[in-house]
């Protein structure tokens, strides 16, 4: 898969270009002493997020919580109901209430900053997911949406042959959707064949509002083929969008996501669906990893400035038929998902088994 | 004011009406319900627009476009929806500065203190007696009245009008009316005063204009009148009788309570209703009749007492529980309680009947208009059809609905409370002789009143009422103005 | 005048019809118009329970709470009791009665006002829907935090509620048709829609007229419960999973629509055909705007837009009718 | 019974207060105290715009609406215009009360009901907030669909608005509690104030008393706008950004703030140190409720339960008191 190299990102994701970073890299070199494990354990963590509706929310939050209890230490989850300034209030009591470590879901420099500095004051560190705060002493994990974004349009113009007619599924205003606009634009301009025939998406109502826009399209498009794909930029989308394309039974149209929960998998594994592929990244693992990059803070460790958490292509044709898959256990059928141990070191290893010796 | 007209959608309610008030008279306004009385004083008092016709004041002619020209020219208004001038949940000191808070008069900061001890010295030299800093909502309506009339007198008025300001008053609190108004005309104020209360027109007016159906049928100085032609010139017809009082047979007893009891607003009262009896409780304002009549239906909750219909226990937890039992109430606030005014007349007629008029729970449109044709036919109802909102119709038609509704229950008793209030002559009569049908027909009637000619008139049987109990029973012509009064009141003083 | 304020609101969606038509051969084809009345089947009921709830003076702001609880619950019946059909259905709609005496109870025994209570039973309902599913939406054979698998699938049975068809009509429109036709015969003609009317318009007029009026309210709140329940279950059969939140932007779609049907046959009152006629305009207009390939923002300018002129033409002639 | 009626709120208050200092040494902090007081102080902006529309017996719908609006205006004001402080302040303002004029428009010349008025604009508002941005948030030096850059950046000064301290006080906090002490000595001891609410306790004795109730009711509305458009200003300066659909959830936490407060001191009806008191309420609990581990998700519950019990007190007996 091609690697366009446009990662320097919309303004707020100021951060600079990043490397992926595999395990043994973000690795500490030396293992620790017992006694700098025995500081790890009994941690308070804050999860400050964004929002936390969905699947995809609920699967991240789980990752966290079983990492950060196999850290033995307790989270606490800070819900701002996509409310920016309420985000930032839930970051700064979580300063006031002397969490150890601060883990931040979404948001942006402009609302967290603040904050985000006053944590530093106190000492508490502080690591990002698909924030690009781009703050000094700040890791920002992210995922790579403008790549998630091209390997699913990648897909669809081989599938489709580089020419036809597609609908796009898609809203502003939230930045890793503006980053995947980016690919889009960029897909539009390599392939002046394939032609957007309408664009739409709502955010207060995802699924549904997307089932009955594309039920309306489908109508106004009734006849075979003059439809090839549709290209949903979030799965709330892509769901809604399969629906109404299986509905109609208009199973020549195929769907493409991005993003991947356990039940976005099994509408995909589903014969009759005409989503057909997604590109994501686990959210288990996102969760996971995100702790193992704070319990690196806490244990002292400098690490890079920004983390990129890489994307796997799913498609339809890599799962088996016979049996339902889950993203615990996608791995076996999809390499590079899950069990990423990007992030782990050997003392944290050292510490999850001395909590789980307990 | 010369050649005022005005319609309400396409109806005409003023046709070319005419009206003069000189400073230091007081000028009576009198008319049959929805003769257009109110109708020309809110025009001329700025609540509505005329449709044409000219206003004038000190011979200039005035433009009123909203209540604030007309106060800025020194018209004032005592409504007679006293709930429509009030500010329910506002203290008593508020309200009375209502007008003033809306103008450049009052400072633009409010001195709590000073208004209240302003309040206090105005009700004080009026010589009445509420308490300054009282939520209006918590006042009775007579007391809301004299809130009302206060407020009038902390403006600077030439034209005060008063309309039917003593509907809700007690005779105490009347004459105290009339020396304010007294007081007012000597300062050279012109007055206006509507009321149903013929008697009263005479006591304290210096000319009298008479309207029907909008237009104005005689002024006079009220020297030159008297009732009798006012009561022609009003319903254009004369009333040889104004109580239509049936013998009938008096049965066994179908009301009797025991004990009846509230706080401190009705104490321990025992009576007895028997068929075809005519029983009124009379007794001044604030005695409790309200609250007794409210007991009887269940629409409040007794503390103690029992009340049993036609023998049987009933059922007062509830109205629909008092309704079954085989009581109803025909309620003193009638468009806020007796019928719904946004409704059709239709609509209120059948709803206390509406298992009746239905079958497997779905209602049969030719029952309920036969029903409701019934109805109007049997009382007389002036509507222009059962469809017509009941809100449109005028005072003693919309008394005559709250009643109906009850006819067609098999009610064994009804209690009225006030039902002529604010009801003019000629439906007052068609009212009275609708009660004594009832009776006829050999239900219960307890009447409670304030009006204490009416149930001499009226009842057989007169129960005096006074601080919450029943003080002296009298029988058909034992009674006197005088005998009631002194009961009604004396009770009062042996309590104090 | 009378005539515009009769018949403006019905005159405005002819209008937007004919013109949807004429702007797309596709728009005014029976596929297509079904659909709308699909895609509205669900708005319609929770829409239907709001009206229901001004009848009676009341306003049920809890509905698009219900409708989110109900269609989790409908969903964890198959996905995770799997239970059969009849309990799956019977058991949400016990829930919407739940609700709805729950609601009546804040108001008619605790004297909370309609709005206030039924504000507070929307978050109380949100946090337990959320709760009962820890967040998580609920599809078959969903993967759960136990690392287990559920066992139960959204059974073809209960899906096919929301998305087959009987003698070529969705399903959910031949439902939400007999509801709109339910409901308008309720009110017009059986003894317990008048008293709801008559709740509605005074209620201690109607009280003293010898209505037991806390138990009307109470019906009432309880029915409004049941329909938001509908809501909830037809949209688990509809999506084909329980979705977390998913009520939440419906209730300002029903509130929506029961305004613009204030408009319809001049009634400036809650009434249901209004409500569908003020659900059907919604619809259509989505509809016809994606056609058009209008950006979705522009879609909430229009809807505002719409409602705006259909209550003008009601409010302005009947403002003129009272006094003119 | 008269004095739970009164101060059953304030003494609810306290005792949450007290179990959470109990519960957590760092409830009761400076720091955090001060912090629970900023994250309530945009939506006491709006629910003080709440509080006024009702009481001229109006209801603001819109004001959700008008917040994203108003904070997306305020960040192209700097972004796209890079316009000086004063008119980044100004121009927001000006669209706040613009909005407040169109909502009295529809309310007092159109003679819409006020909710289904405000609701439509609120519609309407809501699509050209994003109408005007295309959909996308305003951050500094942001791209545009063009594919150049925003000329300009978040001014510093802006951002102090939200982010900055006076004296060790958080500025929005100092802004808040001026309004909050502003509106109530307004209400209380200003003639127009209480000419508002005189409008809403019987808009027909206040016109009979010569009052021109529309413009009161305009001026109200217009307030409400102008509380809103300060929460929207408010918001761009504390996120550092302009967030689409900002507004949208602080329609109804406004709401439930201003609900929360009829309780206070047994007022029963909509008053301005009520609603500080139900917003400072709502901060206490969630903030206080994160720090007890709760899930998030039974948040809502709480807070529902709370608005209940809250207003269960002042209703039952208020009740009481109007018959016994
Ligand atoms: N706002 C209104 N809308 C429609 N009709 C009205 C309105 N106000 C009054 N009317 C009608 O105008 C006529 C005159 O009413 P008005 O209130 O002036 O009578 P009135 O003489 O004061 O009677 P009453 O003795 O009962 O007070 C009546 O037929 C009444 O129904
Ligand atoms: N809402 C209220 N709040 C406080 N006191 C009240 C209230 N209503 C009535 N009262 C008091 O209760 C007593 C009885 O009032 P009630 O209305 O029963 O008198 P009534 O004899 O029916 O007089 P009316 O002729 O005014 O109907 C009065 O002293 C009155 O002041
Ligand atoms: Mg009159
Ligand atoms: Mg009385």
């Amino acid at each position: 898969n091609n690697n366009g190299g446009n990662n320097n990102g919309t303004a707020s994701e100021s951060a600079s270009p990043s490397a992926s970073a595999p395990a043994s890299e973000s690795a500490s070199p030396e293992a620790s002493g017992d006694s700098s494990i025995e500081a790890l354990k009994g941690k308070k963590i804050a999860l400050v997020m964004q929002f936390n509706t969905g699947t995809f929310s609920a699967q991240y939050i789980d990752g966290v919580k079983k990492q950060v209890e196999k850290f033995g230490g307790e989270v606490t989850v800070f819900a701002s109901e996509n409310d920016l300034s309420k985000m930032a209030s839930n970051l700064d009591a979580a300063v006031n209430q002397k969490f150890d470590g601060i883990l931040i879901d979404h948001g942006n420099n402009g609302a967290l900053a603040a904050g985000v500095e006053k944590a530093k004051a106190a000492g508490i560190p502080v690591v990002a997911f698909d924030a690009a705060l781009g703050i000094e002493g700040v890791t920002d994990l992210s995922q790579n949406d403008q790549k998630m974004a091209e390997q699913t349009l990648e897909q669809l113009a081989k599938d489709a042959g580089g020419k036809g007619n597609i609908v796009k599924v898609w809203v502003a205003g939230f930045a890793p959707m503006e980053r995947r606009q980016e690919s889009y634009a960029a897909f539009q301009a390599k392939y002046p064949d394939i032609k957007e025939i309408t664009s739409f998406g709502d955010a207060s109502n995802p699924q549904l509002d997307a089932q009955t826009k594309m039920e309306a399209i489908l109508k106004q498009y009734p006849e075979k083929g003059s439809i090839t794909a549709v290209w949903a930029a979030w799965d709330e989308f892509a769901k809604g969008a399969a629906n109404a394309i299986k509905q109609a039974g208009r199973d020549e149209i195929k769907v493409y996501g991005i993003d991947m929960s356990d039940e976005d998998l099994a509408m995909i594994q589903d014969p009759t669906s005409p989503w057909i592929a997604s590109a994501a990244v686990d959210p288990t693992t996102i969760g996971t990893v995100h702790v193992r990059y704070l319990y690196q803070a806490l244990h002292g460790d400098t690490i890079e400035p920004t983390v990129q958490i890489d994307s796997v292509y799913v498609s339809r044709d890599a799962l088996p038929t016979d049996k339902q898959v889950t993203t615990a256990d996608l791995s076996q059928y999809v390499e590079g998902w899950g069990e990423s141990d990007q992030g782990n070191t050997d003392y944290l290893k050292e510490l999850e088994a001395a909590v789980g010796a307990k | 004011m010369s050649g005022i007209g005005k319609s309400f959608s396409g109806v005409k309610a003023l046709h070319d009406a005419r009206f003069t008030v000189e400073a230091g008279e007081i000028h009576a306004l009198l008319g049959a319900n929805g003769a257009g009385k109110s109708t020309l004083m809110k025009i001329l008092s700025g609540a509505y627009e005329a449709d044409e016709g000219t206003i004038r004041i000190e011979g200039r002619e005035l433009i009123l476009r909203s209540p604030a020209d007309a106060k800025a020219a020194g018209i004032h208004c005592v409504y007679q929806e006293v709930d429509t001038s009030l500010v329910a949940h506002l203290s008593v000191a508020e309200n009375i500065f209502l007008d003033r808070m809306m103008t450049a008069k009052q400072r633009a900061w409010l001195k709590w203190r000073d208004l209240y001890a302003e309040a206090e010295k105005l009700l004080a030299d009026l010589g009445l007696n509420v308490p300054v800093r009282k939520k209006v909502a918590d006042l009775t309506l007579a007391e809301k009245q004299l809130v009302l009339i206060a407020r009038v007198m902390v403006e600077e008025a030439k034209i005060v009008i008063f309309d039917e300001p003593t509907a809700p008053l007690s005779l105490e609190e009347t004459d105290q009316l009339f020396r304010i108004m007294d007081k007012l005309k000597k300062a050279g104020i012109g007055l206006v005063f509507i009321s149903h209360r013929l008697h009263e027109v005479f006591q304290i007016c210096d000319r009298a204009t008479v309207m029907r159906d909008g237009r104005m049928i005689l002024t006079e100085p009220t020297s030159k009148i008297d009732t009798s032609d006012i009561i022609h010139a009003m319903l254009g017809r004369s009333l040889d009788d104004e109580y239509p009082k049936q013998e009938v047979p008096i049965g066994e007893v179908v009301l009797s309570a025991r004990d009846l009891t509230l706080g401190n607003r009705v104490r321990g009262v025992d009576l007895e209703v028997r068929r075809g009896e005519i029983v009124a409780v009379v007794g001044l304002v604030g005695a409790g009749k309200t609250e007794l009549s409210r007991l009887l239906f269940g629409a409040d909750e007794a503390e103690r007492g029992t009340v049993r219909i036609a023998g049987k226990q009933a059922d007062l937890r509830a109205p629909a529980g008092a309704v079954e039992s085989g009581i109803v109430l025909v309620p003193e606030e009638r468009r806020k309680e007796g019928i719904l005014v946004k409704e059709s007349v239709l609509h209120n007629l059948s709803l206390p009947i509406l298992g009746q008029l239905s079958k497997w729970g779905v209602l049969s449109g030719s029952k309920e208009k036969s029903n409701a044709i019934g109805v109007i036919g049997r009382l007389g109802i002036k509507t222009s059809s059962a469809g017509q909102l009941t809100g449109f119709l005028s005072g003693g038609n919309q008394q005559k609905v709250a009643i109906g509704k009850w006819l067609n229950t098999g009610a064994e008793v009804f209690v009225l409370d006030e039902p002529t209030k604010g009801v003019d002559i000629g439906a007052k009569r068609d009212i009275f002789t609708i009660i004594g049908e009832l009776a006829a027909q050999g239900k219960g009637i307890l009447y409670l009143t304030c009006e204490f000619a009416e149930a001499l008139g009226l009842a057989d049987r007169i129960l005096v009422m006074c601080d919450g109990r029943i003080v002296k029973q009298f029988l058909r012509g034992e009674a006197t103005q005088e005998n009631l009064l002194y009961y009604a009141s004396a009770g009062q003083e042996e309590l104090a | 005048m009378q005539f515009t304020y009769k018949y403006g609101a019905l005159i405005f969606i002819g209008v937007v019809l004919l013109f949807f038509s004429l702007y797309n051969e596709y728009f005014f084809t029976y596929g297509n118009l079904t659909d709308i009345l699909r895609s509205i089947s669900i708005v319609t009921f929770v829409a239907i329970g709001v009206t229901i709830s001004l009848t009676v003076d009341g306003f049920d702001l809890s509905v698009g709470a219900t409708v989110s609880l109900t269609t989790v619950v409908t969903a964890t019946m198959m996905v995770w009791f799997e239970m059969p059909l009849v309990v799956t259905i019977i058991v949400p709609l016990l829930v919407g009665a739940l609700v709805g005496l729950l609601n009546s109870f804040l108001i008619v025994k605790v004297r909370i006002p309609d709005m206030i209570a039924t504000l507070a039973m929307m978050y109380i309902i949100n946090g337990i829907h959320k709760t009962y599913t820890k967040g998580y939406a609920i599809y078959s054979n969903m993967q759960m935090s136990d690392g287990t698998k559920a066992p139960g699938v959204m059974e073809k049975d209960f899906l096919w509620i929301g998305q087959g068809k009987l003698l070529g009509v969705p399903f959910p429109v031949i439902l939400m048709l007999i509801a709109v036709i339910g409901a308008h015969l309720f009110f017009k003609y059986t003894r317990w829609g008048r008293q709801m009317i008559m709740t509605g318009g005074n209620e201690e007029a109607a009280r003293l007229s010898g209505l037991r009026v806390k138990r009307v309210r109470m019906y009432a709140y309880i029915a409004s419960g049941v329909m938001a329940a509908i809501g909830g279950i037809l949209f688990a059969a509809r999506v084909g999973s329980g979705q977390i939140d998913a009520g939440s932007p419906l209730l300002m779609e029903a509130v929506a629509a029961v305004f613009v049907g204030y408009s319809v046959l001049g009634a400036g009152r809650p009434n249901i055909v209004g409500t569908f006629v003020g659900a059907v305009l919604t619809g259509v207009l989505i509809n016809g705007l994606t056609m058009l390939h209008v950006q979705y923002y522009v879609n909430d300018i229009v809807k505002g837009g719409v409602l705006v002129l259909a209550l003008a033409v009601t409010f302005m002639n009947s403002h003129r009718k009272k006094t003119a």
